[in-house]
C-alpha cells in the first residue's frame, strides 16, 4: 500500500514539472495557435544558464539565499529576452502564413537552440549543484518526499493561480484573453496585440526559466538535450488537459504524471506479465488518444462549435 | 513557369557546386614524398556527438599505433611501407555508419579498426565483409557482432556474454545476493548485458525478482524504482550508461531504499561518481580488461600516450592501440598488406600487446577475456579484483 | 513521311526529352561513383529512399492537409516486414515479389488503424496524437523481445536477405565491360523505378476525384462534406496510401541495409520527412522531391566539407562538423519558412 | 396538387440550454420557391445547417421526398439531393473555378481508385464526360469565362454564383441558399433573381434564406418568418408582407 502512495507522489511531483512546462505550450498556443516547439528548449537553456551562473557566483562567498534569488532572476531575464527574439523573428512574420509554416520554424528554432546550447556548454552531462538542502521527509510514515520536491508540486500550482487570476482578473489577461478570440477585434478595440503576444512569450519563458532549474535541481544533472523530451511531453499534457486552457494544462500535466508512474508501477500486474516499465509511455500516449476520441478538444477545453 | 525553371537551375547547380566541394577532400595517392608504399588503415568511431571524446581515445591509439609502426620503418614483400589513419566520423549512429564504412571502402582500406559501439559496428561490419576488409574492433562488446559468420571481424575487448556472466558470478558468488531486481535502458547495450545477466543469474540458483526498463531519455526513475522498493530485493543491476545511472542512485537514496548496486562497464566512470555524489559509496561496477596500471604496457603507454596527445587515456585507447599493432603485426607476419594475404596470419594470431596476451577464438572474439570489478570507496573507483574468462 | 511518324511536334518533344531523361537516369549511378566515389551512390540510394518517403506523407500533409508527426511508423513497419519476412530470425526467406505487396499492404493497413481513430481531430491535436502512434510503434519494436521473441528488441533484426531475382542476389558483383555493378546500383535502379511509379500514381491521383476530394477537405471540411464528399473513407484513403508508400520504401530501406533496429525509426526522423515535405512545397510532387534530395545531401556535404574548409580558413576546426551542420539544418528552416512560407518550390 | 420536397415535423434545438429552434413544422412543395425570412438570431441558418445534417436536432424529424433524413450525415444528405450555399461564402480557394465545381460532382462518378491509376479507358470517358457537364454549368451559370481562374480571384458577385453552380453540381432535387444577395448592389440582386428563377424554371426547388423582403417577395410563391426560433407566420407574399407579427419582428415594436 505505501508503494502506492509513493507512487502517487512520485506522479505528482513528475506532473507538476510537466504542468509548469505545459503553461507555457498553452499560453502560447492559447493567443497565437501554434505549437511552440522551441518551448521545451527555452526550458533547458533556463537550466543551463542557471548552471553558469551558480558555477560563478560560488567563486565568492555571497549568502546561499541571496545566490538562489540571483539564480533565478538571471535565468528568468535571460530566457525572457530569448523568448521574445525568437516570437519576433520566427513567429511575427508567419502570423499570416499557411499553417504549417510557423510549427516548421518552430521546430528549426529548437533545433537551432539545441545545437547553439551544445557549442556553448559542450556535450558533457553537468551534475547540477544542490541548491536545496537535500532532506527527505516521511508523510505519514508511508511516502518520501525531498524538500526540492515540495517546491515543485507548490510553484507549479501557485503559478497555476497566479496565472488564472492575471489572465481573469487584469487588464492584460483582459487583453491576452480579447486577443485569441479574435486579433483583429481585438486591434479595434485599441489594444496592442503585438504587446499582448509578447506579453505572453516573456510570463511563458519566464515559467519555462523556473521549471529549467527545478527541474535540473531535481534531478541533479543538466545537459543540452534535457529539453526536448519534456517540452514533448508537456505539450502532451496540455493537449490532455485541453491546449489554450490553464487550468487544463496543470491538470493534463498532473495527469500524465500520475499515468506514467502509476503505469510503470503497476502494468506488469494488469497486464499479466506480457508488458513491463518499458511501456510506460505507450500507456501515456494511449491515455491521450483515448482523451481526444472521447473529448476531442481535451479534458476542459471548451468545445469550439464550427461556425457555419 | 519562370520561378519553376529558377529552382530547377538552382537546384542543379547546388548540387553540382556541392559535389565539386566534397570531391576536392578525398586524395588517395599510391606512394607517399619519400617515396614509401602507402597503407591505408581505417578507423571509424564517433568523432562528433555525445560520445566523441571516446571516439578521439579510440583514434589517438590508433594513430599512436601507426606513428610507431612508420618510425620502424616496416617493409613488406620488398616495398618500405608507410601507413596512413583514415578516421572517418560514424557519429555513432546506425543510419551513418553504413555511409562511412562506404567511405573507408573506397579508399581501400587493407583494414579497420572500429566501430566503437555494437550498434555502429555490427551494420558496418556487412560492407567490410562484402569486400574482405579485416575489422578489428576495440571496443563494440555485443555478442552478436562476431556471431554473424564473417571470418574477418574480430575484437580485442571482452564481450558482453563474458562481462554477463561475470557480473552474474560477482553477484552471486562474492555480494551473496539471491533476491535481484534487473533494470536495463533498451538500448542494445542495455539489453545485451542485462539478458546475459538475467540468465546466467538464473543458471547460478539466483531469483530474478523483477526486470524493470528505462530508456536513454529519461531522468525520472521514481516509479520503477519504488517498485522495486516494494519487493524488497538485496541487490539492484542496471546495465546502462553513467548519465542516467548517477541520477537513478540518487533518487535510489531519496526514496530511503538502500540496497547493494551493480553495474556495468557503461557506469564505470568518473561522471558516474560526480552525478551519483555521496550516493556512489559502495556502487559495485565490472569492466573489460584491466585497468591500466595492471596492464602488462600500461604505465609505458600511459606516458606515451599522454606525452604525445596531452592529455589523458579515456577508456578504450589502449585496446585500440593493440588492434592496431595486431593488424600489423599478422601484416608483417604475412609479408602482406593484401587482406587474403594477411587475414589467416591474424586468425591465429599471438600478440603480446599492452593491454594483455591477444589471440583470437575461431569467432573472431579474444581468448581470455579478462573483466575486472571496481568499488566506489569515497568517491573514487577502487580495483577489487579480474575475473578470467568463464 | 516523317511527320506521319511522329505526328505532332508535341509528341516528338515528350519522346525525346523522355530518351533524354531515361538515358541520363541509366548512366547518372556511373558517372556520381566516378566524379565523387561509391560512398556517394550510397548516399543518392539514401536519398531516393527519403524521396518515396516524402512523396508518400506529401499525400496525407500535402494533398489532405492531415498533420502527420508520426510518418516514419509506416517506414518501420515496412522495414519490419521485410526483416521478419526475409531474415535467419523466424528463418522465413520469402522472395521480395511477395515481401514489397505485403509490407506495402500491412503499413497501409497500419495507416488505417492509426488513422481511424483520428478522423475527429483538427490540425494540431491530429499531430501530438500521430506523433503519439508514432512513438507507440517505435515503443513496440523496441520491446517486442519479450515474452516472445519478435523483433529482438533494441539489437535490431540483422542478416537481413537482400533483394534476390531468380538466383540473382542483389549483393553479388558482376562486370560488364569492365564496369562493376554493385548491390548500391541494383538498388538505385530498384529505387529509382519504384519512385517513378509513385510519382505516376501521385499526379494521377491528384488530377482525379479523388485528389480533388483531398485538397477540397484541406481547404474546407464543412464544405467539402456538403457537396457530398465522405470525408471519413477519403481521409482514410490518404492515410492508406501514404503509408503505404512510406512501408515499401521501408522494406527496401531494409533489405539495401541488411539491418533494422529501432533507432532508425526515432521522432526526429519524422520531423526529417515533414521538413522535406513543407521545404520543398506542401502538395506539389516535384517540389517535396526536391525537399528530399537538398535535405539528405545538403548535411553530407557539410559533413565532409565542414571539417576541411574551416582548417583552411581558421587552421582548425572551430565547430564540430556535427552541430555545425544541425545549425545550419535549423537555420534553413527558419528562413526559407520567413521567406518562401509555401515552399522552396510550389505550385 | 403537387408532392412535397421536403417536410419538417416538431424540430427542436438546443444549444446548452438555449433554445435555437422550437417545435418547427415547414413544408416546401415540389418546384417552388420557397423562402424563409426573419430578423438577425431568429434561427435561420440553424434550421438549414440541421436539414443538411450539419447539427443533429434535440427533437423533430425532418422528411425529403416523404424519406426521413433526419440526423443523417452531411455527405449522405448532399447525395440525397439537398444541396447548399454558405452565408459566409466557403470555396475551395486554391482551386480553379472548373474544379470547384468538378468536386460537387464528386459522387457522381463511377470509377475506383484502380481505374485512377491504370488510367483505364473508363476512367478517362468519366473525366471527360464530367469535364463537359462542368462546362455546361459554367456557361449556365455565365462563370465560363472564369473556367480556369482560381475561385479566390473572382468578383465577390460571381463567387456567389460558383457557390451556387458547385451545388448544382451535385445535381440536387433541393437547392438550399443562404443569404445569397447580402452585399450585392440592385443590378446584381435582378440578375440574381433572374438566375435563381432560371434554375427553378429547369426544374430544381429552391430554398432560400434572404434579408432582402422585395427579393423575396418577388422571387418566392410561398414564405415562412421565423423569430425567435418560432414560426411566427407563413403562406404567400401577400398575405406574408400584411401580417403584424412580422411587421412587429422587422420593426421590433
Amino acid at each position: 500500500m505505501d508503494i502506492f502512495f509513493q507512487q502517487v507522489i512520485n506522479g505528482l511531483v513528475i506532473g507538476s514539472v510537466y504542468a509548469l512546462v505545459a503553461l507555457g505550450y498553452t499560453m502560447v498556443y492559447g493567443i497565437l495557435g501554434i505549437i511552440n516547439f522551441a518551448h521545451g528548449e527555452v526550458v533547458m537553456i533556463g537550466a543551463m544558464v542557471a548552471l553558469s551562473i551558480i558555477l560563478f557566483l560560488f567563486q565568492f562567498d555571497i549568502p546561499i539565499f541571496l545566490s538562489i534569488a540571483l539564480v533565478f532572476i538571471g535565468a528568468i531575464i535571460f530566457c525572457s529576452l530569448l523568448a521574445f527574439c525568437i516570437e519576433k523573428i520566427a513567429y511575427k512574420p508567419l502570423r499570416n502564413a499557411p499553417r504549417l509554416a510557423p510549427l516548421i520554424t518552430a521546430i528549426g528554432v529548437s533545433i537551432l537552440l539545441q545545437n547553439i546550447a551544445m557549442l556553448i556548454w559542450g556535450r558533457q552531462y553537468y551534475s547540477f549543484p544542490q541548491i536545496f538542502n537535500n532532506d527527505t521527509y516521511q508523510i505519514f510514515g508511508i511516502a518520501n518526499i525531498t524538500t526540492i520536491q515540495i517546491i515543485i508540486i507548490l510553484i507549479s500550482l501557485v503559478t497555476m493561480f497566479l496565472l488564472f487570476y492575471f489572465i481573469n482578473k487584469t487588464q492584460y489577461g483582459m487583453a491576452m484573453r480579447a486577443t485569441s478570440e479574435d486579433k483583429n477585434a481585438a486591434k479595434l478595440m485599441g489594444i496592442e496585440i503585438n504587446n499582448v503576444i509578447s506579453i505572453t512569450f516573456i510570463v511563458g519563458a519566464s515559467l519555462a526559466a523556473v521549471a529549467g532549474i527545478l527541474i535540473a535541481a531535481n534531478y541533479g544533472i543538466a545537459h543540452y538535450s534535457m529539453g526536448f523530451m519534456l517540452g514533448l511531453k508537456a505539450f502532451t499534457a496540455a493537449v490532455l488537459g485541453g491546449i489554450g486552457n490553464i487550468v487544463g494544462a496543470v491538470i493534463g500535466g498532473l495527469l500524465l504524471g500520475l499515468i506514467e508512474s502509476l503505469g510503470a508501477g503497476y502494468i506488469e500486474k494488469l497486464t499479466f506479465g506480457f508488458m513491463g516499465s518499458n511501456y510506460q509511455d505507450v500507456i501515456a500516449f494511449l491515455v491521450l488518444v483515448l482523451v481526444l476520441v472521447i473529448k476531442p478538444n481535451g479534458l476542459v477545453g471548451e468545445k469550439s462549435s464550427t461556425k457555419v | 513557369m519562370k520561378s519553376k525553371c529558377r529552382n530547377n537551375l538552382l537546384f542543379f547547380l547546388f548540387v553540382a557546386s556541392s559535389f565539386f566541394l566534397v570531391s576536392c577532400g578525398s586524395d588517395n595517392s599510391e606512394f607517399d614524398s619519400e617515396g614509401r608504399k602507402i597503407v591505408y588503415i581505417g578507423h571509424a568511431g564517433p568523432l562528433t556527438g555525445p560520445i566523441a571524446h571516446l571516439g578521439k581515445d579510440n583514434e589517438n591509439g590508433v594513430k599512436l599505433a601507426i606513428q610507431e609502426a612508420n618510425d620502424r620503418n616496416i617493409s613488406l614483400d620488398g616495398q618500405t611501407i608507410s601507413f596512413k589513419v583514415v578516421s572517418v566520423d560514424d557519429e555513432g549512429k546506425e543510419s551513418k555508419t553504413t555511409l562511412v564504412a562506404q567511405k573507408l571502402v573506397d579508399t581501400n582500406v587493407s583494414g579497420v579498426i572500429g566501430h566503437l559501439n555494437s550498434g555502429t559496428t555490427i551494420p558496418a561490419s556487412k560492407i567490410y565483409h562484402d569486400e574482405g576488409i579485416p575489422q578489428i574492433s576495440p571496443s563494440a562488446t555485443n555478442v552478436n557482432y562476431t556471431n554473424q559468420g564473417f571470418p574477418a571481424a574480430f575484437r580485442v575487448m571482452a564481450n558482453d556474454k563474458q562481462q554477463g556472466s561475470a557480473l552474474a558470478n560477482f553477484a552471486i558468488n562474492d555480494i551473496s545476493a539471491n533476491k535481484i531486481a534487473v533494470i536495463d535502458d533498451r538500448t542494445a547495450y542495455g539489453k545485451g548485458l542485462a539478458d546475459i545477466f538475467e540468465d546466467t543469474v538464473k543458471g547460478l540458483g539466483g531469483i530474478i525478482s523483477s526486470r524493470e526498463f528505462t530508456d536513454v531519455t529519461k531522468s525520472d526513475f521514481t516509479a520503477i524504482l519504488t517498485k522495486i522498493k516494494g519487493l524488497n530485493v538485496d541487490l539492484i543491476f542496471y546495465a546502462g550508461m553513467d548519465v542516467q545511472g548517477g541520477p537513478m542512485l540518487k533518487q535510489l537514496d531519496n526514496l530511503g531504499l538502500n540496497v547493494n548496486f551493480l553495474t556495468g562497464d557503461g557506469c564505470q566512470t568518473l561522471q558516474f561518481i560526480e552525478l551519483a555524489g555521496k550516493s556512489s559509496q559502495g556502487v559495485y561496477a565490472s569492466s573489460p580488461g584491466v585497468p591500466l596500471d595492471r596492464m602488462p604496457g600500461g604505465i609505458s603507454f600511459n606516458s606515451k600516450y599522454e606525452q604525445t596527445f596531452n592529455q589523458s587515456i579515456q577508456i578504450y585507447g589502449p585496446y585500440a592501440y593493440d588492434a592496431t599493432n595486431t593488424l600489423i603485426d599478422a601484416m608483417v607476419k604475412a609479408n602482406s598488406y593484401l587482406p587474403e594475404n594477411y587475414l589467416p596470419f591474424l586468425k591465429n594470431i599471438q600478440f603480446k600487446g599492452v593491454t594483455g596476451d591477444i589471440s583470437f577464438d575461431e569467432k573472431g572474439d579474444i581468448n581470455r577475456g579478462s573483466i575486472s570489478m571496481y568499488q566506489v570507496k569515497n568517491n573514487k573507483w577502487e580495483y577489487l579484483k579480474t575475473l578470467g574468462d568463464n | 513521311m516523317i511527320l506521319k511518324i511522329f505526328p505532332s511536334n508535341k509528341k516528338l518533344k515528350f519522346i525525346h526529352g523522355l530518351l533524354l531523361i531515361t538515358v541520363s537516369l541509366i548512366f547518372l549511378p556511373f558517372i556520381i561513383e566516378e566524379s565523387f566515389g561509391r560512398s556517394w551512390l550510397r548516399i543518392f540510394d539514401y536519398t531516393l529512399i527519403y524521396v518515396l518517403l516524402a512523396l508518400g506523407l506529401n499525400i496525407v500533409v500535402g494533398f489532405a492537409g492531415l498533420l502527420d508527426l508520426g510518418y516514419i511508423a509506416f517506414f518501420a513497419v515496412g522495414a519490419y516486414s521485410w526483416a521478419i519476412l526475409a531474415s535467419p530470425q523466424f528463418d522465413i526467406h520469402l522472395s521480395f515479389l511477395i515481401i514489397l505487396p505485403i509490407s506495402f499492404l500491412t503499413a497501409g493497413f497500419f495507416g488505417v488503424l492509426l488513422g481511424a481513430p483520428t478522423l475527429r481531430l483538427r490540425g494540431d491535436y491530429l499531430a501530438i496524437v500521430t506523433l503519439g502512434f508514432g512513438e507507440i510503434i517505435r515503443i513496440f519494436l523496441n520491446n517486442l523481445d519479450h515474452p516472445v521473441n519478435v523483433t529482438n528488441g533494441p539489437v535490431g533484426i540483422n542478416m537481413i536477405d537482400p533483394v534476390m531475382i531468380g538466383a540473382f542476389s542483389f549483393n553479388n558483383k558482376i562486370e560488364i565491360f569492365g564496369i562493376q555493378l554493385t548491390n548500391l546500383h541494383f538498388y538505385y535502379y530498384l529505387l529509382v523505378i519504384c519512385v517513378i511509379l509513385v510519382i505516376i500514381i501521385c499526379q494521377r491521383l491528384e488530377n482525379s476525384s479523388i485528389g480533388r476530394a483531398w485538397v477540397a477537405i484541406r481547404e474546407d471540411e464543412v464544405a467539402a462534406e456538403a457537396m457530398g464528399i465522405n470525408t471519413r473513407n477519403v481521409k482514410l484513403l490518404a492515410f492508406a496510401m501514404g503509408a503505404s508508400f512510406g512501408g515499401v520504401s521501408g522494406a527496401i530501406f531494409s533489405s539495401f541495409q541488411g539491418f533494422v533496429s529501432p533507432e532508425s525509426f526515432i521522432l526526429i526522423e519524422s520531423i526529417m520527412v515533414l521538413c522535406m515535405v513543407v521545404l520543398g512545397g506542401m502538395g506539389h510532387i516535384y517540389g517535396v522531391v526536391l525537399g528530399a534530395f537538398i535535405l539528405v545531401i545538403l548535411p553530407e556535404i557539410i559533413r565532409s566539407a565542414a571539417a576541411p574548409v574551416q582548417e583552411s580558413i581558421f587552421g582548425f576546426v572551430l565547430i564540430d562538423p556535427e552541430s555545425l551542420r544541425m545549425i545550419l539544418f535549423g537555420l534553413a528552416l527558419i528562413l526559407v519558412m520567413l521567406y518562401r512560407p509555401k515552399g522552396l518550390w510550389n505550385k | 396538387m403537387s408532392k412535397n420536397i421536403l417536410k419538417i415535423k416538431n424540430l427542436s434545438i438546443m444549444f446548452g440550454g438555449i433554445v435555437a429552434l422550437d417545435d418547427v413544422n415547414m413544408v416546401t412543395k415540389k418546384g417552388t420557391i420557397h423562402g424563409l425570412i426573419g430578423p438577425n438570431g431568429a434561427g435561420k441558418t440553424t434550421l438549414f445547417n440541421i436539414m443538411t445534417g450539419i447539427y443533429k436536432p434535440t427533437s423533430g424529424n425532418i422528411y425529403l421526398n416523404e424519406k426521413e433524413i433526419t440526423g443523417f450525415t452531411p455527405n449522405k444528405i448532399a447525395n440525397l439531393g439537398i444541396a447548399r450555399t454558405f452565408q459566409n461564402i466557403r470555396l475551395f480557394n486554391s482551386m480553379s473555378v472548373l474544379e470547384n465545381v468538378l468536386v460537387g460532382m464528386h459522387n457522381s462518378m463511377n470509377v475506383n481508385i484502380i481505374d485512377i491509376i491504370l488510367k483505364t479507358r473508363n476512367f478517362k470517358k468519366e473525366e471527360k464526360l464530367k469535364k463537359e457537364r462542368a462546362e455546361r454549368l459554367l456557361e449556365y451559370t455565365g462563370l465560363v469565362k472564369y473556367t480556369n481562374n482560381r475561385a479566390s480571384s473572382l468578383p465577390y458577385g460571381y463567387q456567389r454564383r460558383l457557390e451556387i453552380a458547385r451545388a448544382l453540381a451535385t445535381s440536387p432535387s433541393l437547392l438550399v441558399i443562404d443569404e445569397p444577395a447580402a452585399g450585392m448592389n440592385q443590378k446584381e440582386t435582378s440578375d440574381l433573381k433572374d438566375f435563381l428563377d432560371k434554375i427553378n424554371s429547369d426544374g430544381t426547388s429552391i430554398l432560400i434564406i434572404e434579408h432582402d423582403v422585395k427579393l423575396i417577395m418577388n422571387l418566392c410563391s410561398f414564405v415562412t418568418v421565423l423569430d425567435f426560433g418560432k414560426i411566427i407566420c407563413e403562406g404567400v407574399p401577400e398575405m406574408v408582407k400584411k401580417n403584424k407579427n412580422v411587421i412587429e419582428a422587422y420593426l421590433g415594436a
